[in-house]
C-alpha cells in the first residue's frame, strides 16, 4: 500500500482494491462509503470547532485584545467548553410553532454543504465523488439550504424570524446568480465544470493570475456575493442582532442552534475551497510557465498544505469582512446584487469568451 | 391590470421593539406599525425604568438630590450633579471658587467624550460593525481611570456638591488628562478611517432619519442632534455656566439634519472638548475646591431654573423651594425625552434598519428618559 | 425684547395676566386655563415674540390648586418667559393642550397628565405614559400615599 | 444494489407525494413536495444522468420550492390549518384521480419495454454542452435560443411590470 502525502490516488485506490477484494463488491462498497462518510463527519467537527475558535481569535486581533485565553492553552478548548454547553442546554419551543418543519430545519441547513464538501478536491486523488458537473452540482445541493433558513422562520412564529428568514431568502436567491455567473467565468477558461479537471488545468500557472482582468473581477464578484450567500457580515440582514434580534433562528437554542452555527462555518469552508479551486489552482502548488526549478521547489510544498493555506487566506478575508464592515441595509444589497454586480457579471462573462476566443490569456 | 396592483392594499402589521431589544439600549419599548420593511408609525412606550426620581428629591436633602441625578443619564453624570449643584448655587447667591470652576468644566468636557465614544462604538454595533464598539470602550477606558483615580468612581461619580467638589484633584489628574489627550488625538482619526469614510457606512446614514430645523425646534430636541439640523442651541455658548464664558470653541452646526450629519456632529464635538480640555489643563488656578455652605442648605423661597449641556443635549433643572430643608418640587427637564418625540417624526418611511440608525444617532440613554 | 416690553405685550393679548411672580431669572406670567390657547397662539404666531421653542413643561400641585408652568424660549428674538396656568378645580384639573403649537408638548403633557392628573382637552393621545395604564392616582400630587413607601423610609 | 436504492427513492417518491397533498398544513405540504423533487434527482443520479438531476435540484428544489415557500410566508401564519374539503369534491378528486391512474397503468403496460440496446449513451457534460449549441443531427441549439428568447421576454416584461409600479 504505497502512501505519498503528494498523490493520494495511489493510496485510495488500494483501500478500495483491498475492500472488494476482502469482501464482496457490494458490501466493499457500503464500508468504503461508512468510511468516508464518518471521514468527512469527523473532519465537519474538527472544521467546525477550529473555524470557531480561528473567527473569535481573528476577531481579537481585529478588536485589539487577546480573545478566549482562559480554557486550555490561549483557549484552545473554549469552543470545546462552548460545545457542551450547547449540548445540555435546553431545546425551546415557542407556543404554536409547527415543531415538525422547526426541528426539521436545522438538518435541512446542514445538508447542503455536508452535500457539497464531498466534492472538494483536498489533493490530487483526495476527493470523495469526481462529478464531471462538479461546480454546477455544488452551486444545485448549496440552492437546497436556503429551504431550511426559510422553514426556521417560518415555523418560529415568530415576527423577527420571519423577517429574517424573508430577507435571508431574498439575498441567498439573488446572490446565487452571481456565484454561479462569476464560477462560470472560469469554466468557460478552464473548459470544464469537473474540478479535478480544473485543478489539472491550472499547472502552469493559477487562472487568478493566467485569466488576469476578467478572472480577477470574477474572483471580487465571487468574494463578494458569496459572502452574501453565507450570511455572513456585511450582508448579515437575516441575522442582523441589531434590528432582529437574531432573525431566523431567534427561537432556536442549544444543540439545533449549534445546528446553524455550524452550517455557517461549514459554508464559509466550503465557499472558501471553492474559491481556492476554481481560483487559486485548488491544492496545485504555484508553478510560474515553464520554469522548472521554481515549479520543482514549489512541488516540494504537499499538496494538502497548499490548499489548507489557499482556503485559510479566503477565510481570513471573508474574517476581516466581518469584523471591518457595517452591515448593509436590505434595499442596498438588493440593489448592489441585481443592478451592479449581475450585469457587471455577463458583461465580464463576454469579456472572458472574448479573451478564451483570442487567446490572449497565459 | 394596473388598477389592480394599485388597489392591492398590503396588510400593515405590528411589532414590538423592546422592550427587551439589543439596538434599543435599555428597556425602551417601540412599537412598530410596519407595511412590509416600512416603517408606517412609531409609538414608544416608556416607564419600564421609571424611579420617579422627581418624587423622591421632594423628601431629600439637596446635597441628596446630587445622588440621585447620577442614576438619570449615567454617561453624563456629572453634568447632571454639575447642573443641579448650579441650581443650588443660584439659588443660595453662591459664588463658587474659580478652582471649582474649571475642574467641573476640565471633568464635564471629559465624561463628554467619554459618552460620545461609547455613542460611537455603540453606533457602529448598531450599524453591524462590532469592531467599533471595542474601539470606543478601548479609549473610554483611560478616562474612566482618571475618573476612579480621581474620586473613586468610575460611572457614577458623585464628585460634585452644592458649593464646590467633593474633594481636590488627584496630583496626578493633570498629567493623565495630558496623556489622554495625546493618546485620543491619534485614535479619533481611526475612528473616522474605520466608519467615516467607508461607503457602506455613509450609504446607511446620508439621508437617513431627515429632521428640519423647524421641527428640531419645534419638538424640543437638543444636542448635537439638533445642531445637526442646523438649530443652534448649546447652552455653553447661550448660557455659558463654569468656565465655559472664558474658553474659545466652536459650536458645530451642520445644516443636513440627517444621521450621517448627527454623526459628524458628534465626532467633531469631540474635537471641539478637547480643545476646550486642552485650553485650561494648565490653568487650574489655586484656591479651595469648595466654597462654604451650611450642613443643611435651605435655599430660600422662588424658583429657580437651570440649563446645562450634556452630551445629549439640553438638561434643565427647575426646582422651586418654599423654604425648607428639601425643594417642594423638582422638575428635570432631561434631553432624551424630548428627543424621544420625535423620533416618529424621523423614522415614517423608513425600514427597520434605518430606524436603528436613527436611534443610535440620537444616542438615547433610557434612564434618562424615564427618570 | 426686554422683560419689561414682553409684559406690555403680553398685557395688549390678556388683560387679566397676573405678573406678581418676582422675576427670578425669567419673567413670570400667570394665567387662567380660558386664557391658555389665545396667550400661546399669539406667543407663538406674533413675530415680535415668536416663542417658537418650549423647553420645559411641567406640572405644579400648590396644595391650594394646580398649575402647569411652560418655559418658553424664541431662538430669533433670544427672550424667555414662563407661562403658568393656575388651575383652581385640583380634583379634576383640565387644561387646553398645546401639542400642535410646540409638538414636544405631546410628551410632555402626557407626562404631566401621567405624575399629576392633569387632563390636557384635545390631546391626541393622552394616555398614560411611565406608569401602567391601571394605575391608581397621580403619584406626584403631594396627597398620593404610597402603599409599598419607598420614598419615606 | 442499485435495485435496493431504486425501491428506497421510488417508496420515497410515492408516500411523500401522498403526503403533500393529504396534510392540512400548506407548508408541511412544500416541504413534502421538496423531498420528492430531491427523491426524482436521486433517480437521475442513479441512471448516470447528472446533469439533468442537478438542473432537477437546482431548477426545482432550489427554486420553484423556495418561491412556493415565500409566496405561503408572505400569505399564511404559522398555525393556520387548511380545512378538509367537502365530499362532493372528495369524491370527484377521487374520480380523477382513477382515471389518471388508469391512463398511466394501461400506457406502461402497453408499452412493450425493449432490451438494453447495448450502446452507452454518452452523458457527460461535453457532450451535453456541445449539443445544447450545434445546429448539425440531434442539435439543441434551436430549441435552446427559443427559450432563452422566451426568458427574456419574461424578463423584460417582468422589469417593465416593477417599473410601472414605482412610478404610480
Amino acid at each position: 500500500m504505497g502512501f505519498s502525502i503528494y498523490d493520494f490516488s495511489d493510496f485510495i485506490n488500494n483501500i478500495h482494491a483491498f475492500l472488494i477484494e476482502t469482501f464482496s463488491p457490494a458490501i466493499g462498497n457500503i464500508i468504503g462509503m461508512a468510511i468516508v462518510a464518518v471521514c468527512f463527519l469527523g473532519f465537519i467537527a474538527l472544521l467546525g470547532l477550529s473555524l470557531v475558535y480561528i473567527e473569535r481569535k481573528v476577531c481579537a486581533l481585529f478588536q485589539q485584545r487577546l480573545g478566549p485565553m482562559r480554557v486550555g492553552k490561549w483557549g484552545t478548548a473554549q469552543t470545546v467548553a462552548d460545545i457542551i454547553k450547547l449540548i445540555f442546554k435546553e431545546p425551546l419551543m415557542t407556543k404554536d410553532s409547527d415543531k415538525f418543519l422547526f426541528n426539521l430545519a436545522p438538518f435541512i441547513v446542514m445538508i447542503a454543504p455536508v452535500m457539497a464538501i464531498s466534492l472538494i478536491p483536498f489533493a490530487s486523488g483526495l476527493q470523495a465523488v469526481d462529478f464531471d458537473i462538479g461546480i454546477f452540482f455544488i452551486v444545485a445541493v448549496s440552492s437546497i439550504g436556503v429551504t431550511g433558513i426559510l422553514l426556521a422562520g417560518w415555523s418560529s412564529n415568530n415576527k423577527y424570524s420571519l423577517i429574517g428568514a424573508m430577507r435571508s431568502g431574498a439575498q441567498i436567491v439573488s446572490y446565487e446568480l452571481s456565484v454561479i455567473l462569476s464560477l462560470l467565468t472560469i469554466v468557460v477558461l478552464s473548459g470544464s465544470l469537473q474540478l479535478s479537471v480544473i485543478v489539472e488545468s491550472q499547472r502552469e500557472g493559477w487562472w487568478i493570475f493566467r485569466g488576469h482582468i476578467p478572472a480577477i473581477i470574477a474572483f471580487i464578484i465571487f468574494i463578494v456575493a458569496s459572502t452574501a450567500e453565507s450570511n455572513r457580515g456585511p450582508f448579515d440582514m437575516a441575522e442582523a442582532e441589531s434590528e432582529i434580534t437574531a432573525g431566523f433562528h431567534t427561537e432556536y437554542s442549544g444543540i439545533k442552534f449549534a445546528y446553524f452555527f455550524l452550517a455557517e462555518y461549514v459554508n464559509m469552508f466550503i465557499i472558501a475551497a471553492v474559491g481556492a479551486t476554481i481560483f487559486f489552482g485548488g491544492w496545485m502548488p504555484l508553478h510560474i510557465g515553464n520554469i522548472e526549478f521554481f515549479n520543482n521547489a514549489m512541488d516540494l510544498i504537499p499538496p494538502v498544505i497548499w490548499f489548507f493555506m489557499k482556503v485559510s487566506a479566503i477565510i481570513f478575508l471573508l474574517m476581516w469582512f466581518k469584523w471591518t464592515f457595517p452591515r448593509l441595509r436590505i434595499d442596498q444589497m438588493l440593489t448592489l446584487e441585481w443592478k451592479y454586480l449581475l450585469p457587471l457579471n455577463i458583461m465580464n462573462i463576454l469579456l472572458m469568451s472574448l479573451v478564451v476566443l483570442t487567446d490572449f490569456h497565459f | 391590470m394596473e388598477e389592480v396592483a394599485q388597489n392591492i392594499e398590503t396588510q400593515e402589521y405590528f411589532i414590538n421593539m423592546g422592550p427587551q431589544h439589543p439596538s434599543t439600549h435599555g428597556v425602551l419599548r417601540l412599537m412598530l406599525t410596519l407595511d412590509g420593511e416600512i416603517i408606517k408609525k412609531v409609538q414608544p412606550h416608556l416607564g419600564y425604568i421609571h424611579r420617579s426620581i422627581e418624587k423622591m428629591c421632594e423628601k431629600d436633602s439637596y446635597q441628596q438630590v446630587v445622588h440621585l441625578t447620577d442614576r438619570m443619564d449615567y454617561l453624563g453624570c456629572h453634568i447632571n450633579n454639575e447642573a443641579v449643584c448650579l441650581t443650588v448655587e443660584k439659588g443660595l447667591e453662591l459664588e463658587v471658587p474659580d478652582r471649582v470652576k474649571v475642574i467641573r468644566t476640565i471633568i464635564s468636557e471629559l465624561t463628554r467624550l467619554s459618552s460620545h465614544q461609547l455613542w460611537w462604538g455603540v453606533m457602529g454595533m448598531d450599524l453591524g460593525a462590532i469592531t467599533t464598539f471595542l474601539y470606543g470602550f478601548r479609549d473610554r477606558e483611560m478616562i474612566t481611570d482618571i475618573f476612579e483615580e480621581t474620586c473613586g468612581a468610575r460611572l457614577t461619580m458623585n464628585y460634585n456638591v452644592p458649593g464646590g467638589l467633593m474633594f481636590d484633584i488627584h496630583p496626578n489628574f493633570q498629567n493623565r488628562t495630558k496623556q489622554f489627550l495625546e493618546h485620543f488625538k491619534k485614535k479619533l482619526p481611526e475612528y473616522d478611517k474605520l466608519l467615516t469614510g467607508n461607503v457602506i457606512f455613509t450609504e446607511r446614514t446620508k439621508g437617513i432619519g431627515y429632521l428640519s430645523k423647524e421641527d428640531a425646534i419645534s419638538y424640543g430636541v437638543t444636542g448635537p442632534s439638533a445642531r445637526a439640523s442646523g438649530f443652534s442651541c448649546d447652552v455653553r455658548k447661550k448660557n455659558p455656566y463654569s468656565a465655559y464664558d472664558r474658553v474659545d470653541f466652536k459650536e458645530i452646526l451642520f445644516t443636513e439634519g440627517d444621521c450621517f450629519a448627527r454623526y459628524q456632529a458628534r465626532i467633531a464635538e469631540m474635537w471641539e472638548s478637547m480643545k476646550i480640555i486642552e485650553q485650561l489643563i494648565d490653568n487650574i488656578p489655586e484656591g479651595e475646591y469648595k466654597a462654604k455652605t451650611k450642613a443643611v442648605i435651605k435655599l430660600p423661597p422662588g424658583e429657580y431654573y437651570q440649563r446645562v449641556e450634556t452630551p445629549r443635549g439640553e438638561l434643565g433643572v427647575y426646582i422651586i423651594s418654599d423654604n425648607k430643608k428639601n425643594p417642594y418640587r423638582v422638575k428635570f427637564r432631561s434631553p432624551g425625552f424630548s428627543n424621544l418625540s420625535a423620533l416618529d417624526k424621523m423614522a415614517r418611511g423608513f425600514k427597520i434598519a434605518d430606524l436603528v440608525a436613527i436611534m443610535s444617532t440620537l444616542d438615547l440613554v433610557i434612564p434618562d428618559i424615564d427618570r | 425684547m426686554t422683560n419689561e416690553d414682553l409684559k406690555q405685550k403680553i398685557l395688549t393679548i390678556v388683560p387679566s395676566a397676573d405678573f406678581t411672580d418676582p422675576v427670578y431669572e425669567f419673567l413670570n406670567v400667570t394665567i387662567l386655563p380660558a386664557d391658555l390657547r389665545k396667550l400661546a397662539e399669539q406667543l407663538n404666531s406674533d413675530p415680535d415674540l415668536s416663542f417658537d421653542y418650549m423647553f420645559c413643561l411641567t406640572g405644579v400641585d400648590w396644595v391650594t390648586h394646580m398649575m402647569v408652568v411652560y418655559h418658553l424660549y424664541s431662538t430669533k428674538n433670544d427672550h424667555t418667559v414662563v407661562m403658568k396656568v393656575k388651575i383652581d378645580d385640583r380634583g379634576n384639573p383640565e387644561v387646553e393642550t398645546l401639542c400642535d403649537i410646540w409638538k414636544t408638548a405631546e410628551f410632555h403633557e402626557r407626562e404631566a397628565y401621567d405624575l399629576f392628573g392633569i387632563k390636557f382637552l384635545n390631546h391626541p393621545d393622552l394616555r398614560r405614559i411611565f406608569l401602567e395604564d391601571d394605575w391608581v392616582g397621580y403619584p406626584m400630587r403631594k396627597d398620593y400615599v404610597d402603599e409599598v413607601n419607598i420614598v419615606e423610609l | 444494489m442499485e435495485q435496493i436504492v431504486f425501491y428506497i427513492l421510488a417508496s420515497m417518491i410515492v408516500v411523500f407525494s401522498v403526503l403533500t397533498v393529504t396534510t392540512r398544513k400548506i407548508l408541511r405540504g412544500a416541504v413534502y413536495l421538496l423531498t420528492v423533487l430531491l427523491a426524482t434527482a436521486g433517480l437521475f443520479f442513479l441512471l448516470n444522468f447528472n446533469f439533468l438531476a442537478a438542473v432537477q435540484l437546482t431548477v426545482y428544489a432550489g427554486g420553484i420550492v423556495v418561491l412556493i415557500i415565500f409566496s405561503i410566508m408572505l400569505t399564511s401564519h404559522v398555525n393556520e390549518k387548511l380545512e378538509s374539503t367537502g365530499n362532493k369534491k372528495k369524491f370527484f378528486s377521487f374520480i380523477a384521480v382513477l382515471a389518471g391512474a388508469l391512463i398511466c397503468i394501461s400506457t406502461i403496460l402497453d408499452y412493450s419495454f425493449k432490451e438494453k440496446s447495448g450502446i452507452e449513451i454518452d452523458t457527460s457534460m461535453n457532450k451535453i454542452g456541445k449539443d445544447l449549441l450545434s445546429y448539425g443531427d440531434g442539435g439543441f441549439v434551436l430549441p435552446f435560443e427559443v427559450i432563452s428568447i422566451l426568458l427574456l421576454a419574461a424578463m423584460i416584461g417582468a422589469i417593465v411590470l416593477a417599473k410601472r409600479e414605482t412610478q404610480n
